[in-house]
């Protein structure tokens, strides 16, 4: 079959989940007939109409706190947060509502839903438009965190997401979205918590998420190609459940480690895998551990300077090889 | 209805209040001699509104409240022991004590939490009374939220997504004049806090008395059958105030000399046991109400007190569906 | 005002509208070209709401924008170049090429910022309002925005602190019917988004020509004053269109036909125009004041073009006070 | 002098410089004539009136915001909100405003404000208002993070807060407010980016952050007495600057680490700082890594149950003796 985009895919995703549950329904700022701003919701207003596919005022909380109380009463709805960045504008969904009450309530109510948001930066979008936040979501225990990097996974972990009783964050790269890759299987259904091998090798592990998992397989070419060095590289897939028991798995052969994620440095979520790492993989370790991370800047305009300041297949290759020469 | 029956309704109701009221003086009581931690936030002189609007509503409804939210529940069909034995940590607690006072919570009879974050619940009742046209069903979801919650954002954006969207949602504002020390004017460019905003959202509105039961329960009504009919949301702006503090130890300093003994010639449960009177009940029959609602207190407290402390291994449940609290591999 | 200073006046205006719609066109053009990277959202269409604006007010006097920003820019002052060689990367741009078209900023005169964010900078607007109080200045602020940003719960939050405190900040409304794809009134409670809001904070509110120059200029005047004689804010909405697409390449389809062709008609340039010639300026005194925009703007292009790349150093420069970026020891 | 408490310290911290510098003022719920809700403003009404000491409405978006447009113009703003799990209401100011506007506009506007709040759990507030969330502010790059654990460093802090031409998240502790301590000398400054030993060791090194300084110290109390273990305790005192020097200083000593912290483990400060130590200091270590962290759940209401997820002596006594007998 010939290759699909990411971008298709997501609507294709949420279409087959609306397909087969009624009460899957989808809100967001022009979502509808205009198909969202990033084509991602392309053709669901069509096939759905305007009682599955509901366009929004610019109202972060209203969408969310909605999507929230439509959870909690029997429907399924699947929320679009048009950039990233602007979780913050519902941040008290997503970090002190949605993610407790289940608890809070000691178990009386569940909250099954999907906040979808067009995440990272790459496309000279600035400081605002621009950022890589799965690192907010990993703060809040309580949220389910997904972030793919090929089309087949978003078709495969959306369903596991809008099948998924608890709430989760789906994070769809934007500098993905135009990328290709084998179209999904009928029933395509790709558990949370299984970090995928996307590469063998047995002298360092690439743990990767969403854009950094195509950065690091090209890192990886190259350490290949020039080096002589075989890295392995983990695409976790999902942040929340974290396949810690995958990198020790890995670790266990190559001995050596290197994070690459594109949220800055300071509170990103390789600081969790490295802990889990630092503690229970000790002895796994030849080697300093190193994180290939945002740095601890905004995200500047202009793409060159961008460039300094997100991870690079440069940027990679330059850590590992710091590594294998340790 | 025939006035006998009228009657008979309005003593169920004010027996709910006095269980209310009685319920609250316990949580006072229990809070001041230690055996309830964290904080309270009690609704006494608050009772009209909750049992007003139960009384209007139909089983399947709706409810979201705040942390000031003891009545609500109650209204609810929580009971006081339920209620109590959370407050008090047992393992009985309506929330199996994870929650607290700030968030008690009867979802088996439609009251869906209570809020602690000011305001953040509307957008989730707007949710809900979507879900009920979604689900092409009648239901009517009602957010009950102090006057200092008008001034929040997420006020404006319930409000404005309700009405654009037409949904069947109540939005009953406690104005009791005060947002934790401050008096509400003070803070607020509208006389009517919620009543005052209404119109920009093309919402219809009414000012109530928030310490008769009855007006409260008749407003309410009018407002669901809107509802209902698909004529969509309302605001009703109900004056009540509230005889404690804000929480906890404070003892409201702040208010200015004879405001509270004016509020309490108009407490609640006077005005309900006036109109009882009015309607023909006796004298006896609003006591032996009230002495019930009292002894169903005390027993509730009895029983929270002589109930297990919260079971630790709690800690580790309920943060996801599966009933685990499971984060890795 | 004689008739002739006042054309005078008209025609400078009218020339800084047409230099700010040759930018316009211009970024369209070099973003077609792929000069320009990221994502533009130009206000060509919008030009009398900044321009009409900014001449109310005094030097001083602070101004916050949004993403669709070019237009205030360039009214406060920022050169056609300067804005041309931020969009275009260059070192020589407005904010160092770090910032890009969505956050034009010429705080040495004023303007403090165009922010991304849906609503963000409304409270911003009426924290420098606040800071002139506090400083005992007659400075005012003023804070540009579309319909769309009147449903999320910052605007509503700035509105009514700003009452409440009573403070020098102009809230103008750049009403352009959309937000993005969306006809405002299929989202918004409220037939003027803006104005209809301005009641229920107990604030004044105009609905004005946002095409004709001097109206605005007018409408902003009476606000300001009533501003710095302590009467506190006022909400004005501007009615406008934009004559592109929301951002970057939409070719906005979801027009329905005629609908610019109408506005084109109302073009703040034809606009003021027109009120030149009403005045007695000539034709050809008009057609050299638009050369001379057009001559500045395709200086600035041709500037632009020749400016050296971004500084790659300036990546870590700038998120601190002392210049630097360290985040650790 | 006799001790005062971390309360009263807030507000003397803040009076002292609303004396030092008239461009300071404060605004936040009920802080003026009522003192604050955690009574840390009491005084500030009376001394400094209605013109430098503003109560607002429940509006956090407006009083963060109006801090920002007020500090870009020439004021020195100390803003509160309540509690900081209310931050999320306003989280847009504090991750895509605040901290990016100078960046962004090339270094043209300078945001010199602080943002104060009651932090962290202990004292039966349940899952919306015991959160330790200094975690998220490090997750943005452009804030300064400081959280004190004495009174004095209240005051020291809050005096290089004020005084910092960055804008200051500066989180109080609720459950220290009642704690006592040695009252701050005249114009006493401390600097950000200074962790403190506060107390020497040479077996193994306990990094902490405000309510978990005291609780490392009785940690390592009991651990000196019942095993002979001498542990170093530093208090990092400021997230960012971070002073890891610091850290990695005490680990050239002890070889062992131990990062006590009440946020959450997932997405917790202690992963920034054990990423820097499995890197810079892998030489270093003679032991795994262990995290003493909040446990990935809401927090509970009751006190016991509370106990059972937010670090406690017991835990912090079990994580050394797990790394001393490694
Ligand atoms: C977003 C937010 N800000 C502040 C608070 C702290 N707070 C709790 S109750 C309250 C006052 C609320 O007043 P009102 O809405 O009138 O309700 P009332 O307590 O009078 O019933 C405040 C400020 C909060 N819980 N949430
Ligand atoms: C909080 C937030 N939500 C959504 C967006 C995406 N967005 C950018 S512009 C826009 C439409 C804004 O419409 P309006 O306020 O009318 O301004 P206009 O673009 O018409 O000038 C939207 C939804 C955003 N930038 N911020
Ligand atoms: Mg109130
Ligand atoms: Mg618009």
């Amino acid at each position: 079959m010939a290759d699909v985009t990411y971008r298709d895919s997501v609507a294709e995703g949420i279409a087959r989940e609306m397909r087969r549950d009624p009460a899957v329904v989808c809100l967001g700022e022009d979502i509808g007939a205009a198909g969202g701003v990033f084509k991602t919701t392309v053709g669901l207003f069509e096939e759905f109409g305007p009682e599955r596919v509901w366009d929004t005022p610019i109202s972060e909380q209203a969408i969310v706190g909605a999507a929230m109380g439509a959870a909690m009463t029997g429907m399924r709805p699947v929320a679009e947060i048009m950039f990233s960045d602007f979780l913050a504008c519902c941040w008290d969904y997503l970090a002190n509502e949605i993610p407790k009450v289940r608890y809070m309530t000691g178990g009386q109510v569940t909250v099954p839903l999907v906040v979808r948001t067009a995440n990272g930066g790459g496309l000279g979008f600035g400081a605002q438009h621009s950022q890589a936040v799965e690192n907010w979501a990993l703060t809040v225990p309580g949220l389910k965190i997904a972030a793919p990097s090929t089309p087949a996974d978003v078709v495969g972990l959306m369903a596991s997401a809008v099948r998924s009783d608890d709430p989760v964050v789906f994070f769809e790269h934007k500098g993905l979205l135009a990328s290709k890759g084998a179209p999904a299987p009928d029933d395509h259904v790709v558990p949370f918590g299984e970090a995928a091998v996307v590469r063998e090798g047995g002298d360092v592990t690439l743990v990767a998420l969403a854009s950094t998992v195509p950065l690091a397989l090209t890192a990886a070419e190259r350490l290949a190609a020039d080096d002589g060095v075989a890295a392995e590289v983990l695409d976790l897939r999902t942040l929340i459940p974290l396949d810690v028991a995958a990198v020790l798995r890995s670790l266990e052969r190559t001995s050596r480690l290197v994070v690459v994620e594109e949220n800055p440095y300071q509170g990103g979520w390789g600081g969790t895998v490295v802990s889990v790492v630092a503690d229970e993989g000790f002895e796994l370790l030849d080697a300093p551990v190193r994180r290939v991370a945002g740095a601890n800047v905004p995200l500047p305009f202009a793409d060159a300077l961008e460039d300094q300041v997100i991870p690079t297949v440069d940027k990679v290759v330059d850590a590992v090889r710091s590594l294998t020469t340790y | 209805m025939t006035d006998a029956t009228a009657a008979t309704g309005l003593l169920a109701l004010h027996e709910t209040m006095a269980v209310i009221r009685r319920t609250e003086k316990a949580a006072h009581d229990l809070f001041m001699s230690g055996l309830v931690k964290g904080t309270t936030h009690l609704a006494a002189g608050h009772e009209a509104v909750a049992v007003g609007a139960r009384a209007a509503l139909r089983d399947g409804d709706y409810a979201f409240a705040t942390y000031r939210g003891h009545h609500h529940a109650i209204a609810w069909g929580a009971t006081p022991e339920e209620c109590l034995a959370e407050l008090m940590q047992r393992s009985t607690g309506l929330n199996k004590a994870k929650g607290g006072s700030m968030h008690l919570t009867k979802a088996g009879s439609g009251m869906l939490g209570s809020y602690a974050i000011v305001g953040a619940h509307l957008p989730m009742a707007v949710g809900a009374a979507w879900s009920a046209r979604l689900r092409g069903t009648d239901q009517v979801a009602v957010a009950f939220f102090g006057d200092g919650a008008t001034n929040i954002g997420a006020f404006h954006e319930a409000l404005n997504l309700a009405a654009v969207w037409r949904l069947p949602v109540l939005f009953v504002c406690e104005n009791n004049f005060y947002m934790e020390y401050t008096p509400i004017g003070s803070v607020t460019a509208a006389e009517h806090p919620a009543a005052g905003r209404a119109p920009s959202y093309g919402l219809p509105a009414e000012v109530v008395d928030g310490n008769d039961v009855v007006t409260v329960r008749d407003a309410v009504a009018r407002a669901a059958q809107r509802a209902r009919a698909g004529d969509g949301p309302t605001v009703l702006e109900a004056h009540t105030y509230r005889h404690y503090g804000h929480s906890r130890t404070d003892p409201a300093k702040y208010r200015p000399d004879g405001e509270l003994e004016r509020w309490l010639e108009r407490d609640p449960l006077t005005v309900s046991a006036q109109r009882l009177r009015e309607a023909g009940t006796s004298d006896d029959d609003i006591k032996a109400a009230e002495d019930r609602a009292a002894g169903v207190v005390d027993e509730a407290v009895a029983a929270a007190r002589a109930a297990p402390e919260a079971d630790l291994s709690e800690a580790f449940t309920d943060v996801w569906a599966d009933g685990g609290a499971a984060w890795r591999t």
